[in-house]
């Protein structure tokens, strides 16, 4: 399955792009196994996704909690919690 | 009448309450939130994901819009690079009466620190650059709307 | 800083808040109310007892300096003839922190309410001229503050 | 006893002037009183003091209620409920 992932703040920072596209394995069928395969793949995601509480996701533009699912989406979105205002 | 722009050019306050006042509301509240220039701060910089941060702005001005009677509602939010004394957001709510325009202002500014897709990043003179942290009190006064 | 003034002149809120952010607060909020058109109103006209005017206005803008920690305070009411969409009173109260910028504006604007010596007559199209009542729900928002 | 009023608003309006001085006789010693004597003397007074729980005061700048004594006092301002702000 291949889908657009974009970065946000120090998560864009730590992965050094805004965003790459990915090709998933079929076993990665929600957001928390999607942030366990990014830290598992090199040395830059174990630093970024190491510990995935500090991360949140948006599918597609909506928030999503680490339990959505990946079928049929366009794009997820991984940042830390928001400090804007 | 709903306004609502995330812009990286300067907020001209003056020119925007002078736009928003046209309508000769009988009460305004105003919320103008500024770079702070503590600890040495040189910069601020402001990251959002576009979209998301047009569709909550949009989201949260009709929320204020269906709560209270407003005759009218700007809500501006600044994005990229800032320094100290310049203004990052403001709000401007009108209605007929003080309290409404009162709680409309304070929820808004109260439900951006957390709903909107914002990320504060700091530079200061010693070189030091963080990005800022989430408040526990931003969350406890956005949930006091729920 | 705080600034007060009973005037009979118009209020320039653009100036005023200029002056007022001199400082670089963090948070501003403001409270503007304005002469309102209503049920064809031509003029307003707010008599004053003029020493007891400026004590309260002082009193209360110290009242909040003592409750809340405020970088400036600005507390300004016009007095005399207006016509409608003319600013009869402007607050602008600012902090570090939001959440006192807001809560000291709006125990401003409501206790000036009540508590300020001020009298408004309304006089209307038709010829009626009428000395507005006092208002129930303008008390009870001033006790919220005892 | 010699005191300075002054009236405001619609107590001013109806009085006709925004003050007088006045020569009380030695029995009307506070607040309560004074407004009765004013109502009993004329017809003015009678058309603006007729309701009294209508009207506020204020001895030498500060709020006074019914019963505050007249005793030493320079100047009692007469007005309605203040509708400010």
């Amino acid at each position: 399955m291949r889908i657009e992932l974009a970065y946000f703040a120090w998560v864009r920072e730590r992965m050094g792009t805004p965003g790459e596209t990915v090709e998933l394995p079929p076993a990665i069928a929600d957001v928390a196994a999607l942030l366990g395969w990014l830290a598992a793949r090199d040395e830059r995601g174990a630093a970024t996704f190491a510990d995935p509480h500090r991360i949140r996701a948006a599918i597609d533009g909506a928030l999503a909690g680490p339990d959505a699912p990946l079928a049929g989406v366009r794009e997820v979105a991984l940042f830390p919690p928001v400090t804007g205002g | 009448m709903i306004r609502v722009f995330v812009q990286a050019a300067p907020i001209d306050v003056g020119a925007e309450i002078d736009l928003h006042d046209a309508g000769g509301h009988g009460a305004s509240a105003s919320f103008i939130g500024r770079v702070r220039g503590d600890a040495g701060l040189t910069e601020l910089f402001l990251e959002h994901h576009p979209a998301m941060t047009e569709a909550g702005l949009a989201s949260l001005a009709h929320a204020a819009a269906d709560r209270w009677k407003l005759g009218a509602l700007t809500l501006i939010h600044r994005v990229g690079s800032m320094t100290p004394g310049e203004t990052i957001v403001l709000v401007l709510a009108s209605s007929r009466h003080r309290a409404e325009a009162l709680a409309a202002c304070e929820y808004l500014i109260d439900r951006l620190k957390t709903d909107v897709m914002l990320w504060k990043r700091e530079s200061f003179a010693d070189g030091r650059i963080a990005w800022v942290e989430e408040r526990e009190d931003d969350r406890d006064r956005a949930a006091r709307w729920e």
